[in-house]
């Protein structure tokens, strides 16, 4: 931290408008996010901080801090949060919650959501050639890992699903690019919305509309 | 007739699905592309090499199978075992340049496309299962009540309470039929503040059927509802010492008279 | 941490009875305090890590590391915790904000402002079946969730309310058109199942493509 002070704006740091030195921003942000189970966003951060201070820098400096320890900065979406490195879970048979076991329809529901997002109800059923239960949607949405996303810009403009930061903090996932595999099932075409051939060129125009080829991508690209 | 819109909310989600599964799983399977899927991978190639015809050939065995043994089948599976049997005879016959629409060959190819996406997503699936989870294998702060300095109440909702909030209102709307048409009912104090009224004229045993108020006789659906009340009504004040009641014998009529302070 | 490793009782840590190195020691000894809601003692840290492992050694090392840390190691009796440091505590006050879920009344006149927008305080009435109390909407106002929009140009021209750009923030909608309909709340289980008398086959989803200028209420309309 020592040596950060010397990278403070100006000497007098006690002044009332003055940002506070580094080292003591860094202090603030690694107090605040150990105190949260949620994750924090940079907003937030900004906001609770004095004023001047720059948490996005402060977090890099935490960051690089944390690396290799028992406890790491992990990035979601923009939020930060600390969890407890992945290797150590074996030590943490105590605080394991046992989780609502689901589905395998469910499971798939999610993945196809994940992977192609923004997606509708029917693009899922097409994917999984079934109809996606009720039950299945409505379980994914009250446990936060799915919401209703922007609607489509094809006829009937029907509502997407998209998953959730709560997801991707479950899942240990700084954003959804990150998704396993995601970039060579998008090289092997396979999150294409490919209309059957033959079919109507109703369904064709989802392509022009809102970019559907892309399907995921463009949601988190900031 | 549904008193309580809302019954279905109480069903829980597993049961929902428990529900739901009863109609999609035949013999363990998730609809016809799961089947498939199954049936392709004894051919045990690339699924964008898989012979489509024979894999045609496997599902209609399998649906002959299924309906051997009375199982339900879902309309999907039959739907889908008529589209196969409808592709196996394009795949098989020599294409007819006059026929419009896709070829076998094009429509084999969307379905092995299908396939090998179906894969793809489970093999994908069953990696995000298979990543560190939290709460699982990485773990966020456990005491998370540090400090306690102001107390300041946010309100919060979700967009999911937003959305059931409406659909409560719209059910509600779209039941109002339900709400107790309030016409033909007389009120039980309707029958006290009209009897009140009437009851000191009432020396000699009168039949009830004397104080129903005017215009209540000929409905009948009024005429109960106006009975009862003044019934309820007469019973309330021969409680409070006003009346008299009797009845000579069952399905005689009822009588009142006012009751004498001084005897 | 790797200064730590030279701490290592043995050099031949690899054997499979031998104590993990010092730095791992304190790596987990972090990771069971962060996750832990309680202080832990010693004797279950030594409980819960690998056999051989000295968590008071741990401790030592890891509260120097700790030490002038936006979060310090404390001993609370004869067991330990993190906390976060006492001159800190002025960022916790974001910690004590207690969320409280908005009441049914309120969360339904948000629903018909956001669906029917722009809309007077009388068609909510209506709409909702009762009176909508002031304390309701002032809240609402209050949160800066709703708005006055432009007046009803019908008699005694009453004001009308709109969502604002916090709403849809807070709710993560791009704008109000993408809530989900009644078909759509309907597939996803948020309605119960049984159609009613003639209503529903009105909600057409064709019907929304263009109907901006008005605001909502068509999309509704019975």
């Amino acid at each position: 931290m020592s040596e950060d002070e010397t990278n403070s704006p100006s000497p007098e740091a006690d002044s009332l408008f003055e940002a506070p030195p580094m080292g003591e921003q860094e202090r603030m942000v690694e107090a605040i996010l150990f105190a949260s189970a949620e994750p924090v966003s940079v907003k937030e951060l900004t906001e609770r901080m004095p004023h001047g201070a720059d948490p996005a820098e402060a977090l890099v400096h935490l960051r690089k801090r944390y690396e290799g320890r028992g406890v790491n900065l992990c990035r979601i979406g923009d939020a930060w949060a600390m969890r407890t490195a992945t290797d150590l879970g074996f030590l943490m048979q105590r605080e394991t919650v046992e989780t609502r076991k689901l589905s395998r329809a469910a499971i798939e529901t999610l993945a196809i959501i994940a992977y192609h997002q923004p997606v509708t109800r029917a693009e899922i059923e097409e994917i999984r050639g079934v109809s996606v239960s009720r039950g299945t949607v409505d379980q994914l949405l009250e446990m936060e890992w799915i919401r209703f996303g922007r609607r489509k810009m094809t006829p009937g403009r029907p509502v997407t699903f998209v998953v959730t930061s709560e997801f991707l903090d479950h899942f240990g996932l700084e954003n959804a690019r990150d998704l396993p595999g995601l970039k060579e099932l998008r090289a092997a075409g396979l999150l294409e919305n490919r209309p059957p051939p033959g079919a109507l060129d109703l369904v064709s125009e989802e392509n022009d509309g809102d970019a559907a080829v892309e399907g995921q991508s463009e949601l988190f690209e900031d | 007739m549904a008193e309580i819109p809302f019954e279905e909310d109480t069903m829980s989600v597993a049961d929902r699905m428990a529900a739901e599964a009863l109609i999609v799983d035949v013999d363990g399977f998730e609809g016809p592309l799961d089947v498939l899927l199954t049936l392709s991978r004894t051919q045990k190639v690339d699924l964008r090499k898989i012979s489509v015809l024979d894999l045609a050939k496997q599902y209609l065995a399998f649906v002959e199978r299924a309906k051997a043994l009375r199982l339900e089948l879902a309309a999907d599976y039959l739907v889908m075992a008529a589209w196969l049997a409808f592709l196996k005879s394009r795949l098989l016959l020599p294409p007819d340049p006059t026929e419009d629409g896709p070829s076998g060959e094009e429509l084999a190819a969307h379905l092995a496309f299908q396939l090998e996406r179906l894969q793809a997503m489970r093999d994908a699936a069953a990696r995000l299962m298979g990543r560190d989870r939290l709460g699982r294998d990485f773990f966020a702060r456990g005491q998370t009540h540090e400090v306690t300095r102001t107390r300041k109440i946010q309100y919060t909702a979700t967009l999911l309470d937003l959305m059931q909030g409406y659909a409560r209102i719209r059910t509600r709307d779209d039941f109002r039929p339900f709400v107790m048409d309030r016409d033909a009912v007389f009120t039980m104090e309707q029958a006290l503040e009209r009897m009140r009224g009437l009851m000191g004229y009432a020396g000699e045993w009168t039949d009830i059927a004397s104080y129903l108020p005017e215009g209540w006789e000929l409905d009948p659906v009024r005429r109960r509802s106006a009975t009862a009340a003044t019934f309820a009504a007469s019973l309330e004040l021969v409680k409070e010492g006003h009346l008299e009641i009797r009845q000579s014998e069952t399905f005689a009529p009822i009588q009142l008279r006012k009751k004498d302070r001084h005897s």
